[in-house]
């Protein structure tokens, strides 16, 4: 089976290729084709993934590209993180495709949306089963496209041209950092494979600095898509797009792209300590960043996209510490509760037509599915025990603490605790309360979208326990198992940490149920509106303004700086020379006077100058 | 026949040009399609060629070589001395230049159906120039190089000045005085090498500068031989063009008719690149080696200088025109890296720049034709009236600014590879032009497809592409996607090309 | 007899052929021009028959020389008078300076 | 010297000659006799008949020895032959110009004396060709000199034509007078005027470093005086007017005729006296070759000049005036840059000249006709008034540029070539030239601007004279012919000429 994985990306593109030519004629009915693709992509994903249970790894190429003689393949690979991974996404995937199809009904480019969709999954599949750097790349600005798609989808609002523009050109910020390491790789160690490079890298014909450079310059790389600090403004811009889009994109698959390229190039980090530790610290200040952000954020899609670049921050953290697993694990869950979220609040947003939750409140009643499924979530990413969250962020906060570095542990612990409180604080402000006005003729969601809820729901519940302190941590073994460059990142787990876990989450639950709900405590807790405290972090730091006012205006000026060299030196050049000839023309013809005489005068100083020059020139001295 | 299947391909213009002669100026139709009609052969032929190379047969089957000129009276002493021969021949480089030429022709004609008047000359003086791109390539003889190299000079500039824009014929002044001074600077260099060499071919004055061993008419120094190369880095550097001899090259871009842009951007300017390659490479190896650093730094500057002025502009054409001098520093960032990675990346970004140029230009020229403009500030929210051309002109952004999957890409990782193990440093420099060239294209594109309905879109209802316009544009997103994915069919043919030179560069080294 | 030295023959032709041009280049008749170019031409004349009778090979070619030199000199005077009268019948003038219509 | 000595020369050696002057003769009675009423336009017909006659002679000339008569003064070499054929081809295309030349005002009444008037200058050229003696030499300059003065005046009612005359007259006077002067001291020095014996007793003197001061003085006003004819900065300043004001043919019978006699007699003289003549006691290097700097200077000076100022022009005739100094500077490269090609190159170069002038003036002539003014204005929208001529006038001009596939171009390939392979090679005087070919851009392809870009004035057909159209397709077609196929030219020069290697002999 595993040898016809590369078969999997294929189905989503024959539905964006499908889509794209018969779009026009299918229109709504065009959602079928693209799920009856997700779903192929899906039946093989888990086929292969049965497979690679058993068999060992699969990796296959055949030459692409012939430069000199140095040959570049193509081909595909199936090992334990690619072969979850493909299921991850083929599912999401494929659940968010059913979910589009009632979300996006009415819309007019209802199949070039789905084309979209096919597009994309297509690219991120491709990113997974890519067996080297290169052909990772390719799929990775794929992918990029794909995004930057399907954010512009309403190419008619500003907002969405300007997100979408900012996405890819964020994102393509790190990406040249990707570019970079890569080429560098490859002078190194001669090929963009990835176990050719680990082998160098492990045997040490790579020196300490290029390491850490190459490390370095790929983790800007995940550091772009992933939405890490300083890179991350373009995330929660990105929700502009489409909510579906939202949950498949930035949520559960694209977004962890960049943990998936950490994870797949570990071996290499892991020669470096000192790319470790910017991995794990920009994590751990992601994670903290963003959630003191998404404490006061009122868009409900905002709030989840800054609770999604912390989560991502977890993930950083989690394999900077060389928690390979915990990162991995906390990937996937991530990858089932977020995306539970989004589709529940794409569902609240359905039926009450705004965004705003200072408008909604009461929905509890009203949404008798999408309330609960969306508790799920909340529970989940909150890290309360039993759901999948707890046990992959005990996994993270036990690698940062084996690590020994506990200040990045404390981070993480306050991250948990502010997680807990701003999805509480979301939950409790959107369900619990009395109904607002706006909020007029609310209705449930039709089944096409709480069917993939659901699934979801059960998934954001039992995932955590394939990897379990109690019931065995089986992913773990599996993930690790046979590969050489990997030790399970899982030593002892002290039981206070889990302990201590819990207690902050409960704590930011009952903080939130305090101010939000119960109302016992003011909800200005922050000094209110307008104190300076809550500007700040209400404008996120001000970081959009920051880089308006660094880089955008300096490339400006720059490039009217190059203007002004353009218009005054290299033109002002070239009108010198031709003014100078014309002048030359001028003096020329002024002279032809038309007085006969002086003609012959001339004519004589020119025979006289000559004379001269041979007098000079030695002809005298004969 | 064979030794004669290169003539018929470079002259097959030219017999349309006679046909078109008999056509009367009145009747529109037949002139525009005899007109189009006239670039198929050589199309045809081109195909032809390299489907049989592919197919393994030896190119060398196909040249032809006559006695033409001799100058003096020396047919006693050496019959060859001081001759000019009539001399053909393809290699696989020339054949894929060669392609892209009839390619381009032929939809350039095809685009040319908009043109609004005095159609029978336009398409004369347009057959004319394609007769004079095609011989460009296939010379054998620096002479014969020259008088291909100045043939297409005239046409273009009639083409410009009569039937450009608003500034069309300060647009073809500026064409013609700088082409004609590098012309100049390079009919010096050719000069020098024929009057002291006493041959002209380049295979014999390669062999004759590098080997020696060879009784010259006149010494030629080894000084001479870097003033030479940077003559003909000078006369090169104003067609590619290379900073900053490109500003006349902004104007043509901005008045000349869409289609001639489409031959400029497509292949005029890759004379230059070819040139570079054919002469500088060829015959100077070793001195190239020594000035690679500058080739490289200039290259830098081209990419990033193009980038940044690009980000600034307002009009779309001149965004484009300026990407174009950042693209072609991509070509020269690979020459300067001077390994095979490098070479075939410049190469591979001449052809892809050359499609991918065509292709927006195209664009340009249906969207200037439904709305009269193409200042940015009065577009914008094209895709309501434009889907299919704002999506294919968003394909050509994406090409253009290297997008995987396209042939931008290859050419762009190429070149960066090759630099990026001779001069880190730079390239690293470099790469920053990656990211500009994606800000000034998203931002330029965005802003007339995406967003609110401009000014001058909202005034007027204007149509999609239609059936005829869709030719060009699928078939030159055909060729990009295909080199993207399958880059083979570019590298093949190149590679006797880029073994010759490395052999030249080697063979100093050591 | 032969006392005078061929050099100040050679002298006395080219102060000869100096005045000639002067007047020439500065006079605004045009009579006087043509008159002065004759005095130019006759300088020759006594170049080439102090040439012939005293010069370091004497021939009688000099002085045949001479005799075209004349004529040809006749020659040129009366083409040019010929000229001007044609030009003063139109302009009225004989001043060389006033002959500038053609310019620039 | 008796009836058989005269007798025992070969005057068959003369017989171009010989018919040219019968001709002319003819014509001037002919003139005389033939009513007031009768239409002299028919005259040119006979001359050009004449000058057909001539170049059939002379072809048969082509293969003859050799051969000097007249003790000396007379020489048909190879190089005679060879430039005579240039003269008497550009001639009989002037002649026919003539015949359809026909301007508003003033040049009816002296059709005739046009003719023959025009033939005696064209015996002066050809006599200059063929002399190998001092006296013949200036005899025939004079010749040429003094019919080009009346030509030139010849439109009496006419200001403008009076007055280039009066210039004419007055320069040429003057730089007769110089150039008279510079051979009065060569004979001096020599003691004889036949130019073979000059050589020898130069050679002699020199080796021993004698006079040679005095030599240098001769050798500059030799060349100063010869200058004014080739019209070559900074003595080129009477051309312009007088090309401007005087009849379109005789204009062209300047730039092409006279300008290539001008260079005979230059090349005869200097090639003769100067090249074997040692340029100091260590006779490393001849004469010439040390003195060839200054012959540089001028036609860089020319070069520049002609090209720089001609951009200010509006006149056409004006403009073609520079233009032909900036070519005669374009020539006179090939001289200084002395080498194996300069005989090559001159001959070729004036043939191409003479090609794509003459056509270029027969356009000229037709448009200036057309609108009784001179102003480039005129051409505006030939394209629509006349295509063909358009294209053809294109042609020319493209030549003129050096444009390839045109006869300028090879021209200017063979003078490069020339300039370039001596060592050191002359790369500044190259460059000069190249640069002034890019300038001379400019003004070239403003007319042609005019004549395709602009609009016509008038949209009125016009149409061509018999005669005028002959001549531009004569010159259309051998300006392609040697742009095309240069070997035609070259090998008839090589086939017939060899390589002038009986120019000293």
């Amino acid at each position: 089976m595993m040898e016809n994985a590369w078969i999997i990306p294929l189905f989503p593109l024959i539905s964006f290729l499908l889509l794209l030519l018969l779009g026009k004629r299918l229109k709504e009915s065009s959602a079928y084709i693209g799920i009856a693709f997700t779903l192929f992509s899906l039946i093989f994903s888990l086929l292969v993934l049965g497979d690679r249970f058993t068999s060992p790894t699969y990796k296959t190429g055949a030459e692409w590209l012939k430069i000199g003689d140095v040959r570049i393949r193509a081909g595909f690979e199936v090992n334990q993180l690619n072969a979850l991974m493909l299921v991850i996404v083929s599912l999401v995937s494929f659940l968010v495709h059913m979910y589009s199809k009632g979300y996006m009904q009415g819309e007019k480019r209802f199949s070039v949306f789905y084309a979209y969709l096919g597009l994309f999954t297509f690219a991120m599949l491709g990113l997974v089963i890519s067996p080297n750097l290169l052909q990772l790349y390719v799929f990775w600005e794929l992918v990029g496209l794909g995004s930057f798609l399907l954010i512009g989808f309403y190419f008619y609002k500003e907002e969405a041209k300007q997100a979408a523009k900012k996405a890819f050109i964020m994102t393509r910020i790190g990406d040249v950092g990707l570019f970079i390491g890569m080429i560098l790789l490859f002078w190194e160690t001669g090929s963009f494979e990835y176990d050719a490079i680990f082998k160098a890298a492990h045997e040490g014909n790579l020196s300490e600095g290029m390491i850490t450079l190459t490390a370095i310059l790929i983790f800007i790389g995940a550091m772009g898509k992933s939405g890490q600090f300083p890179l991350h403004t373009w995330l929660p811009d990105a929700m502009e797009g489409p909510t579906p889009v939202s949950a498949l994109i930035h949520a559960a698959t694209m977004v962890a792209a960049g943990v998936y390229l950490v994870a797949s190039m570990f071996p290499l980090f892991s020669e470096s300590s000192t790319a470790m530790l910017i991995v794990a610290a920009t994590g751990a200040f992601t994670a903290i960043f963003a959630a003191s952000i998404g404490l006061v954020q009122t868009d409900i899609k905002r709030v989840l996209a800054y609770s999604t670049v912390s989560q991502l921050g977890y993930m950083m953290l989690a394999l900077g510490t060389a928690g390979y697993v915990a990162g991995v694990f906390h990937l996937m869950t991530h990858a089932f509760f977020k995306a539970l979220l989004f589709l529940a609040a794409g569902s609240v947003i359905h039926a009450v037509h705004t965004q705003n939750i200072e408008e909604m409140g009461g929905l509890w009643k009203k949404l008798r599915i999408t309330g609960p499924l969306f508790l799920i979530g909340t529970l989940a990413i909150s890290g309360v025990p039993l759901f999948s969250g707890f046990f992959s962020k005990d996994e993270i906060l036990v690698s940062a603490w084996n690590h020994g570095n506990y200040f990045l542990f404390l981070l993480a612990l306050i991250a948990a605790f502010f997680t807990a409180f701003y999805m509480f604080r979301l939950f409790f402000l959107v369900f619990a309360g009395v109904p607002k006005k706006e909020a007029g003729n609310v209705h449930e969601s039709p089944a096409s979208m709480t069917i993939p809820m659901l699934v979801l729901g059960v998934l954001a519940i039992v995932s955590g326990y394939v990897n379990t302190p109690w019931f065995g941590t089986f992913l773990g073994d599996w993930l690790t198992k046979g590969n050489t460059y990997l030790e399970h990142g899982h030593g002892d787990s002290p039981v206070w940490i889990m302990l201590a876990a819990t207690i902050v989450s409960l704590a930011g639950i009952i903080l939130a149920y305090l101010i939000y709900s119960k109302r016992t405590i003011s909800r200005d807790w922050l000094g209110g509106q307008g104190s300076m405290l809550h500007n700040i972090l209400f404008n996120k730091y001000y970081a959009d303004e920051f880089y308006n006012l660094s880089i955008v205006r300096l490339t400006g000026i720059l490039g009217v700086f190059f203007s002004y060299i353009d218009r005054f030196i290299v033109e002002g050049l070239v009108s010198l020379v031709t003014g100078t000839v014309q002048k030359l023309g001028k003096m020329g013809s002024r002279m032809q006077t038309g007085q006969v005489q002086q003609y012959g005068t001339i004519a004589f100083f020119g025979l006289a100058v000559l004379l001269i020059l041979f007098a000079l020139t030695g002809g005298i001295f004969e | 026949m064979n030794d004669l299947l290169l003539s018929i391909l470079v002259f097959s213009p030219l017999l349309g040009i006679l046909v078109l002669c008999m056509i009367s100026r009145s009747n529109e139709r037949a002139v525009k399609w005899a007109g189009i009609l006239a670039t198929v052969p050589a199309l045809a032929l081109s195909l032809f060629l390299y489907s049989s190379y592919l197919g393994g047969s030896d190119l060398s089957a196909f040249s032809i070589k006559l006695d033409w000129i001799r100058f003096g009276n020396l047919a006693d002493v050496d019959s060859k001395l001081f001759a000019v021969d009539y001399e053909l021949a393809l290699d696989g480089f020339a054949l894929l230049m060669v392609l892209l030429t009839a390619v381009l022709s032929t939809l350039a004609a095809i685009a040319s159906v908009s043109i609004s008047k005095e159609w029978k000359g336009y398409f004369m003086l347009f057959l004319l120039l394609e007769t004079g791109m095609l011989g460009v390539f296939m010379a054998q003889n620096m002479v014969l190089f020259f008088i291909f190299f100045e043939i297409t000079l005239i046409p273009a500039f009639f083409l410009i000045g009569k039937w450009g824009y608003f500034e069309k014929e300060k647009a073809a002044y500026s064409f013609l005085i700088y082409n004609g001074f590098g012309s100049a600077v390079l009919l010096i260099v050719i000069m020098v090498l024929f009057a002291r060499a006493g041959t002209s071919n380049i295979e014999a004055l390669s062999y004759i500068i590098n080997v020696g061993g060879v009784s010259l008419v006149a010494p030629i120094s080894e000084g001479m031989k870097y003033g030479l190369l940077i003559a003909l880095l000078i006369a090169f550097g104003v067609k590619l063009p290379i900073f900053p001899l490109h500003t006349w090259m902004l104007r043509v871009h901005v008045q000349a008719p869409p289609p001639i842009v489409m031959l400029h951007a497509g292949v005029l300017l890759k004379i230059g690149a070819f040139g570079l390659i054919r002469f500088g490479l060829g015959i100077f190896p070793e001195q190239f080696k020594d000035l690679s650093v500058i080739i490289a730094v200039l290259g830098v500057i081209n990419l990033l200088y193009g980038a940044f002025l690009a980000f600034i502009q307002n009009e779309f054409k001149m965004v484009l025109a300026y990407s174009s001098i950042s693209h072609m520093g991509i070509v020269l960032i690979g020459l300067g890296a001077l390994n095979e990675s490098g070479i075939q990346g410049a190469i591979f970004q001449v052809v892809s720049h050359g499609l991918i140029a065509a292709l927006l230009f195209f664009l340009v020229g249906v969207i200037h034709e439904r709305v009269q403009t193409t200042a940015l500030p009065n577009l914008g929210g094209l895709s309501h009236n434009m889907p299919l051309t704002s999506g294919f002109l968003l394909a050509g952004a994406m090409a253009s600014l290297g997008l995987p999957g396209m042939s931008g890409f290859i050419s762009e990782f190429m070149a960066f590879l090759g630099l990026f193990k001779t001069d880190p440093l730079l390239a690293g420099i470099g790469a920053l032009g990656i990211i500009i060239t994606a800000v000034y294209l998203l931002r330029a594109v965005m802003g007339m497809t995406f967003g609110r309905q401009g000014a001058s879109v909202r005034t007027r209802l204007v149509s999609d592409l239609n059936a005829l316009e869709m030719v060009p544009v699928l078939v030159l997103l055909a060729f990009i996607v295909t080199i993207g994915v399958y880059p083979t069919i570019l590298s093949n043919p190149l590679e006797d090309t880029i073994q010759l030179i490395m052999t030249g560069i080697r063979g100093q080294a050591g | 007899m032969n006392s005078v030295p061929l050099s100040a023959y050679l002298v006395l032709a080219l102060i000869l052929f100096c005045i000639g041009l002067y007047g020439a280049l500065t006079k605004r008749n045009a009579v006087i021009v043509l008159i002065s170019i004759e005095l130019m031409l006759n300088a020759v004349n006594i170049n080439l028959v102090a040439f012939s009778k005293l010069g370091t090979a004497p021939s009688i070619s000099g002085q045949i020389f001479t005799l075209f030199t004349i004529t040809v000199a006749a020659v040129e005077a009366a083409v040019g008078l010929a000229i001007l009268m044609s030009l003063y019948n139109r302009r009225k003038t004989v001043n060389v300076d006033e002959m500038d219509q053609l310019k620039h | 010297m008796n009836a058989d000595t005269l007798l025992s020369y070969q005057w068959g050696q003369m017989a171009p000659e010989f018919i040219i002057l019968g001709v002319a003769a003819l014509l001037s009675l002919l003139d005389l006799f033939l009513p007031k009423s009768y239409n002299r336009r028919s005259l040119a017909w006979i001359a050009l008949v004449g000058i057909l006659i001539a170049v059939l002679s002379l072809i048969g000339l082509f293969d003859s020895k050799t051969a000097s008569i007249l003790h000396d003064t007379f020489r048909l070499d190879s190089f005679g032959k060879a430039f005579k054929l240039i003269l008497l081809i550009g001639a009989a295309c002037v002649i026919v110009l003539a015949e359809s030349y026909d301007p508003r005002e003033g040049f009816k009444k002296y059709r005739g004396e046009f003719y023959y008037l025009f033939l005696t200058g064209l015996l002066g050229a050809m006599v200059m060709t063929s002399s190998g003696d001092l006296i013949t030499l200036f005899v025939g300059l004079e010749l040429l000199s003094v019919s080009s003065y009346i030509l030139a005046g010849m439109r009496k009612k006419h200001a403008g034509s009076n007055e280039a005359a009066i210039k004419y007259v007055i320069n040429g006077g003057i730089s007769t007078a110089i150039t008279l002067f510079g051979m009065s001291y060569l004979y001096g020095l020599t003691g004889t005027t036949n130019l073979m014996e000059m050589k020898d007793v130069m050679t002699a003197q020199a080796a021993s470093g004698q006079y040679m001061y005095l030599y240098g003085l001769a050798f500059f006003m030799v060349l100063v005086g010869l200058s004014f004819k080739l019209a070559s900065a900074p003595f080129h300043m009477w051309a312009p007017d007088v090309y401007q004001g005087s009849p379109t043919p005789v204009t062209a019978f300047l730039s092409v005729v006279s300008k290539t006699a001008g260079f005979v007699i230059l090349l005869r003289i200097l090639l003769t006296l100067f090249l074997t003549m040692p340029g100091d006691e260590s006779q490393t290097f001849s004469f010439l070759e040390t003195h060839s700097i200054y012959i540089s200077c001028l036609a860089g000076i020319s070069i520049i000049a002609g090209n720089v100022i001609a951009l200010r022009q509006r006149n056409i005739k004006r403009m073609f005036a520079y233009s032909s100094i900036a070519h005669a500077g374009y020539i006179l490269v090939a001289i200084s840059a002395l080498g194996y090609f300069t005989f090559d190159a001159v001959w070729f170069y004036l043939m191409a000249y003479l090609l794509m002038n003459l056509g270029a003036f027969a356009v000229i002539q037709l448009i200036t006709d057309a609108s009784n003014s001179e102003d480039i204005a005129d051409f505006a929208g030939l394209y629509r008034r006349s295509p063909l001529l358009a294209a053809g006038f294109a042609v020319f001009i493209l030549s003129l540029a050096g444009i390839p596939g045109t006869a300028g171009f090879i021209g200017k390939l063979n003078i490069f070539m020339n300039a370039l392979m001596t060592d050191p090679g002359h790369f500044v005087l190259a460059s000069i030239m190249i640069g002034g070919t890019v300038i001379s851009y400019f003004y070239y392809f403003g007319i042609m601007t005019q004549m395709f870009f602009r609009p016509a004035a008038t949209t009125e057909k016009i149409k061509v004279p018999a005669g005028i159209g002959t001549v531009v397709v004569i010159a259309l077609a051998g300006t392609i012919l040697f742009g095309v196929a240069p070997n035609t030219a070259l090998d008839f020069l090589h086939h017939n000429f060899g390589s002038f290697n009986d120019f000293l002999k």
